[in-house]
């Protein structure tokens, strides 16, 4: 089988030039690439375009990235709790665009489907229609939306193998998968690489054949944003 | 008047079981505490989750188990986990039978604003205009009017669209409204010990009622 | 949890109509539906269009379903060996639709994602092609194809649990997580049927919100279309 | 003159380390044999499998387990499994690098024709029309003249299309041959013993060629 394995988030990163549009995988803080994120943060990176849901939080995760400037602009459905974000966009820093959530998760899948567009009934009659084709299929308007282009999709996942077949676990999954299919060039990081063989072809939830990078990273810190627990009685 | 607790209560009455079902922030995840004995159902978090349970118990929480709001949360058994994408198509494809999330403002055409106030910084729509637009059954909880003591049910949203056509039934702290398909509220139950009138003086928009209207049971 | 069981086959399709639109899942004899398919031949359901990428062989599977005229329309990719089915279309008996095999896919997925049409670079400049609508995105040629509507689906997983949620196996799984997506109902017949809670949320293909019935069924044949092996030295 | 396998070995040299490749049936089925040692492929069947492996041993069958072909085969260390739209969006997404396939006829410009004959049963097209939809590098594997002597290397298809200007490369009995961008089949190699004049007189499109044409290497 083809082998994908580099040594590092280094190595994997090595090419990412600045200017580029990279998708990072994640919702919140839950399930995002935290090393390559440290290795694009240590390269110094600029002007980058991130497609990913959220901006993480002022000290973690994409957030890192804004207090670095390395981000020129977020797609992003939610951008959350974020002072240098606010400060940034304010200032005119940095370029958001927002997009509904579902909207985002498709453009990503219809990427890596080989679709050039997909239809959909979010944001008809809002101002995310404007200058968007609509169309009327079965009395119901949809709006036209292309595809997304990156050179990049960086995702986690929970388990690899070398030939780049990836295991999620539990919600850490969201969008990883789909920006896995999508990216000119898939990097995807992984708690556990294991030899080809070692998992199950029935259980892979991203086919090997979107990943072109695989390694094992180090040091998860897996932060939560929100604990929410019930106390025992 | 129904406190947040007593509009979880009544909207956990509009659940049927085997009804799939989202909730929103705020007041929407409290309706889960109030399901009735009997009543299956099993709760979509748009992140990727069907058959979400309880918050963990202390020292129990997984960072790789969240919910659309960034909680840590548990699972159930027969639960089932998904990427976006997937959690989307499910959501435009009508699987989910009842969508149940907060406004800022609901129109009496069933518009609903809920994600922008111009002139402050927009934190984003999430997926709040997926669901919207998608949702063949919507119920919004909110207060009834807003910080400045406007009515938030208006005869036309003034405040960015999140979704146009969509809310079928409002719980506020005064009472259950349905939409009506030709234009209006319709007050369909008082809360404990709210007038008639009190609810007129409240409702900016057009308010259509039956010459009786029950209060709500408790 | 919901609980989807169903006590048999034939309780399963009780309410399927002659003239009613069906998806069936499988390709070629792999991971079809053979005990849903007994129960409308013994059922007697007539004038069914049944969408089903191939449409099995003279004596098994879609091809038992033909012998008994059953079928008014196939919409398949392929339709294989089958001196019945060739005799009735000749003959004018049955009509048949013939759809790229990843438009066929695809119009199922589409309907499971609630998107109304999808566009395919399949059968762009072909007689696929005709009377459809074309559209150039990025310098290529796409056809528009709509999701289908079907008022069934019935697809055949490996194991299923109480909640409706299914895994395949192996190759068996081909068409039938996208058309248990896109059933107005749903109805799965597993090998094995578990209590919700016993199979692993991270594994589940097809997540019980799509199947609305679900019930074991018995005496599965399995049979082997097309034998190869390699002798041991 | 090549006979089947000599067709599928030369193809084979085609393949190029790490590529996905999808084999139809016929002789592209034999290249797997031919793969090189060191290049490392994963054939990509359409039915929802990466990383196919050989027929299994007498008495391991799978019924759970086969290729497009419908072909009881095996699973290979790295192998996973996927269902037929995700198959088929990574062949519209041209994550497969080569697809290899048999032809009825090629026409100069590339078109390709392979599903239908007028007249005859039709079977239909499978995942053909996908397939050179969208496949980044085509190779057609095919006798150069039919069964009536007719030249299969056409100016145009007679038979109906299955795609249009996809066909990269074919390799026939009698040699390799490359689709020139501006229309006409490049002469690149000649197969063992074949005259150029041989070759001439069944190829009915026109004929392009460099003034040596070497002989393929055994």
């Amino acid at each position: 089988m083809i082998n994908k394995v580099v040594v590092s988030a280094d190595a994997a990163i090595q090419d990412i030039q600045d200017g580029m549009t990279l998708m990072l995988g994640g919702f919140g803080l839950c399930g995002i690439p935290e090393n390559c994120i440290a290795a694009l943060i240590k390269k110094g990176i600029k002007q980058l375009t991130c497609i990913s849901n959220n901006a993480g939080v002022d000290d973690f995760g994409i957030g890192l990235m804004l207090k670095t400037r390395q981000v020129k602009k977020m797609i992003s459905s939610y951008v959350g709790e974020n002072a240098e974000f606010e400060r940034q966009l304010l200032s005119g820093e940095l370029e958001v665009e927002l997009i509904p959530q579902g909207t985002l998760a498709t453009r990503c899948m219809a990427s890596g489907y080989g679709m050039p567009a997909i239809f959909t009934p979010a944001g008809v009659g809002t101002e995310i229609a404007e200058g968007k084709e609509i169309r009327n299929f079965h009395g119901k308007d949809y709006l036209l939306e292309m595809a997304f282009d990156a050179d990049f999709a960086i995702v986690k996942a929970w388990k690899g193998d070398t030939a780049g077949n990836l295991i999620y676990h539990s919600t850490a999954r969201n969008f990883n998968p789909v920006m896995a299919m999508a990216g000119k060039i898939t990097i995807a990081e992984v708690e556990q690489l294991v030899e080809a063989g070692e998992l199950d072809p029935d259980q892979i939830h991203t086919p090997g054949i979107y990943v072109h990078r695989i390694f094992q990273g180090e040091h998860y810190e897996k932060r939560i944003e929100n604990r929410t627990v019930r106390t025992r009685n | 008047m129904l406190d947040k607790d007593g509009i979880a209560k009544r909207i956990a009455k509009e659940i049927k079981d085997g009804y799939y079902v989202n909730l929103g922030i705020g007041i929407p995840t409290l309706v889960a505490n109030y399901i009735p004995n009997g009543i299956n159902v099993a709760l979509q978090s748009e992140n990727g989750l069907l058959g979400m349970g309880p918050f963990p118990f202390e020292g129990e929480e997984n960072a790789d188990l969240i919910n659309a709001g960034k909680q840590t949360i548990t699972t159930l058994p027969g639960s089932s986990i998904f990427d976006s994408a997937e959690s989307f198509g499910m959501i435009r494809a009508q699987k989910v039978d009842l969508t149940i999330l907060g406004a800022m403002e609901v129109s009496e055409n069933g518009d609903i604003a809920n994600w922008k106030i111009p002139g402050k910084m927009v934190k984003g729509m999430g997926g709040a205009m997926d669901l919207v637009a998608s949702a063949k059954n919507i119920i919004v909880a909110m207060q009834h009017v807003n910080q400045a003591g406007e009515s938030k049910l208006l005869p036309a949203c003034t405040l960015p669209l999140t979704g146009v056509r969509c809310v079928k039934k409002i719980v506020t702290e005064l009472g259950l409204f349905e939409v009506h398909p030709l234009g209006g509220f319709k007050l369909l139950e008082r809360a404990p010990g709210i007038s008639i009138n009190q609810i007129k003086n409240a409702t900016a928009g057009k308010l259509i009622m039956d010459t009786e209207v029950p209060e709500m049971e408790a």
